[in-house]
């Protein structure tokens, strides 16, 4: 079973040379820490800059550079600020090549939800609405299942969804996933986790043909 | 060149009225106009809609509006950090507005430019679009917005010049160009006011066309929300 | 009788303190050299440049630096440049608070046309019909009969549309008159012009009540 | 940071062919991308569509793909300082689409930023409405336009880096930056070609992400269309 970090390790495999990278808030954050550095990648926030670098050295951090979490950053060399209407120009002209993001359900049709609990919890959808509705390649990192023990993978969303048929594959704690002819499809456990372990998870359509490999870190 | 200084917070918010539509830039408590909303906070005035990407926290920002009740509804496409809001929201006391984030700002932009809508594929299928055209366009779904409106503007720049020009740093430009000119009255703030001639005029982010009024403001906290280092190797 | 610069004084006259003001090619482009100076005007050309100056010194001229049409020119402190969208954005969201420029006809709706000659002459209609579209204040800047001495003041213009219902106020070499109500209204005439020489040029309806004085330059 | 820089404009030519639809930027000769089109002639592709605000002059500019008769369709704003271009519309032998050049340079913009149409009130009433859909929004009637496709975008800038960031000058802006990422690939040439962290991020006017290939191009005649100048006092 993955950790958080074991995660974004995995996630960061998906990520190719060349590739522009909107990371969203939680999990997501943490893939950059896992890019393979012989590969030219550039992060994109949607706040308005693209290339970020690592988080400041304390005493560095500056008020005005921040990333769409509020967290004070860094930029890299090659790095520019734009406003928010170019910003999601980048997103909805898909010239932003991967989106990475949290979920709180996501349905086998590809449906997300990710932005509010009725009568709970309500931040607001932020970007998560213009990224699912636009990206090309989305990347769902979360939990395979929620605090209660209940599978986040789901025949149909329950909560108010943030896009549809948008997801194409699922990085959890148990397993990857490609999401694609209305269910799950199995591709790899995580380390020490078996078919049946993911089975039991995923109370959507889960599709496991063939031998499933344990993934590789 | 037509000049748009005035001398201070004061004479900048002239005109502004209880149960009229602001809009304020800024993306958390990252470039938002700190002068503008203190002096809302003054002047008292009540029933507000805000248009603006984030309500602040409890105790900076949009809060301080938030706390004194001023607002009656906002518009936002993220909310969390605030528990005034979330109270204030869930008792009933407050009408929330959630939109989209590229949408929002492009109701900005729209309002700028003499759009009066535009078909943007974000919330087709979720609640966002419920009540809205839908339309097809070469195979994908879409979603009619339309222009926001509002009397006035307040943007938050690094410098300025009196011609109104506006020069934004780093992240701190957010929403805050998109905003300029799409209400009756755009008030820009600025950290240094310069003369005009010293800007470049192949760098300025902001024509002075957009802005009706601008003032330097007195002082600026630039809270940070999410202080987040790494350690010295 | 107005010469060129003569209209082109006359319209300066309309032009107020604070105006943001776009000119055509041609008599409008004269306009600038007659505003005056003790008001503060800014001149925008939809090329992308907001606080024109005069035209070069010899030997100053650039080639990045021109107007809308193609002269080179230079700008005064305060001045900004940027993309033809943005530029759009300033006519269309009407922060644009006078625009002056030619026709070919115009009607006594308001319509005009200076873009088409159907079989003859199609130079195309630039920014003009956004110009129109979008404007609150249109003044148009022409001589009062073409070539050919046909009025150029119709009941219906018979060339292709720039835009309708949009003329506010016309200044010729024979006199400067509102449109408004169906009707060119004569509110001044030119130096040394009849109000009956007036009459006879105009072919659409012409309302001249009660004394009509001449133009004060 | 994603290297964008290719050595010469052969390489950043790479791909184009006859049929295609391509976008140049540029006013008049200002800020035209005059080694991309010198390598068109060169190419000899022909049978293309351009979108372009104006067709050049007779011997320079897109008036020198017009000598080869190498266009089929020109979509353009204002067409005139151009006999040859005259010649052939009139003679049947090139197409012609006539467009507001706000609503050009929108259609642009709409296919960068991802949007599929949108309404604008530039030639409402006029020819140029003729068989699209028109609305009424708030009492003005608006016209519905639909963003542009393209193979190739050709923009020229003043500098560049290798990472694809761009910087104009002056009015050399105008429509290059509208094109930058409206097309499956976008071709940028510049005077100067820098390295990365050269250009400040805060004054950069298109991100290199919507730049696929960039080059220094090798000689800019930078031709002045109508010199005008005012006799010293």
């Amino acid at each position: 079973m993955l950790d958080k970090n074991g995660i974004a390790k995995r996630i960061a495999k998906e990520v190719q040379d060349g590739y522009y990278v909107n990371l969203g808030i939680g999990i997501p954050t943490l893939v950059a820490n896992f890019v393979r550095d012989d590969i030219e990648v550039e992060f994109q926030s949607e706040n308005g800059v693209l290339g970020m670098g690592p988080f400041p050295f304390e005493g560095e951090e500056d008020a005005d550079i921040i990333n769409a979490g509020k967290q004070t950053i860094t930029t890299l060399a090659g790095a520019s600020f734009f406003d928010s209407a170019t910003s999601f120009s980048m997103i909805r002209g898909q010239h932003v090549d991967l989106t990475i993001l949290g979920a709180m359900e996501v349905a086998e049709n590809g449906d997300i939800a990710n932005w509010k609990i009725p009568g709970k919890m309500v931040k607001g959808m932020g970007g998560a609405m213009d990224l699912v509705a636009s990206a090309e390649n989305i990347i769902v990192a979360m939990m395979h299942t929620n605090k209660r023990g209940e599978s986040k993978l789901l025949t149909a969303c329950s909560l108010p969804l943030t896009g549809v048929g948008c997801v194409k594959k699922i990085v959890t704690n148990l397993a990857v996933m490609d999401v694609k002819d209305g269910a799950f499809h199995l591709l790899e456990r995580a380390p020490g986790v078996t078919v049946e372990e993911i089975v039991a998870a995923t109370a959507g359509t889960l599709i496991a043909e063939g031998e499933i490999p344990e993934m590789k870190l | 060149m037509i000049n748009k200084k005035v001398n201070n917070v004061q004479d900048a918010l002239q005109g502004v009225e209880s149960n009229m539509t602001f809009m304020l830039g800024g993306f958390g408590l990252c470039g938002i106009p700190e002068n503008a909303i203190s002096e809302l906070v003054r002047l008292g005035v009540n029933n507000v809609t805000c248009i603006s990407n984030n309500a602040g926290v409890d105790d900076f920002g949009l809060g301080l509006l938030l706390q004194h009740k001023q607002i009656k509804k906002m518009i936002s496409s993220y909310v969390g950090e605030n528990d005034e809001f979330e109270r204030q929201m869930l008792s009933g006391e407050l009408e929330v507005e959630l939109t989209p984030q590229g949408t929002l700002a492009e109701k900005c932009k729209a309002a700028q430019a003499g759009f009066p809508a535009f078909y943007t594929p974000a919330g087709y299928g979720t609640e966002i679009a419920e009540g809205k055209e839908t339309r097809d366009f070469n195979g994908k779904m879409y979603v009619l917005e339309h222009a926001y409106k509002a009397d006035f503007a307040f943007v938050k720049a690094w410098k300025g010049d009196e011609a109104g020009n506006l020069v934004f740093k780093g992240t701190a430009r957010n929403f805050n160009p998109c905003m300029c000119g799409a209400a009756t009255i755009t008030v820009a703030e600025v950290e240094e006011l310069v003369s005009v001639g010293e800007l470049d005029p192949n760098h300025i982010h902001v024509p002075g066309i957009f802005v009706q009024r601008i003032f330097r403001g007195e002082q600026y906290e630039k809270r940070i929300e999410q202080k987040t280092v790494r350690q010295r190797g």
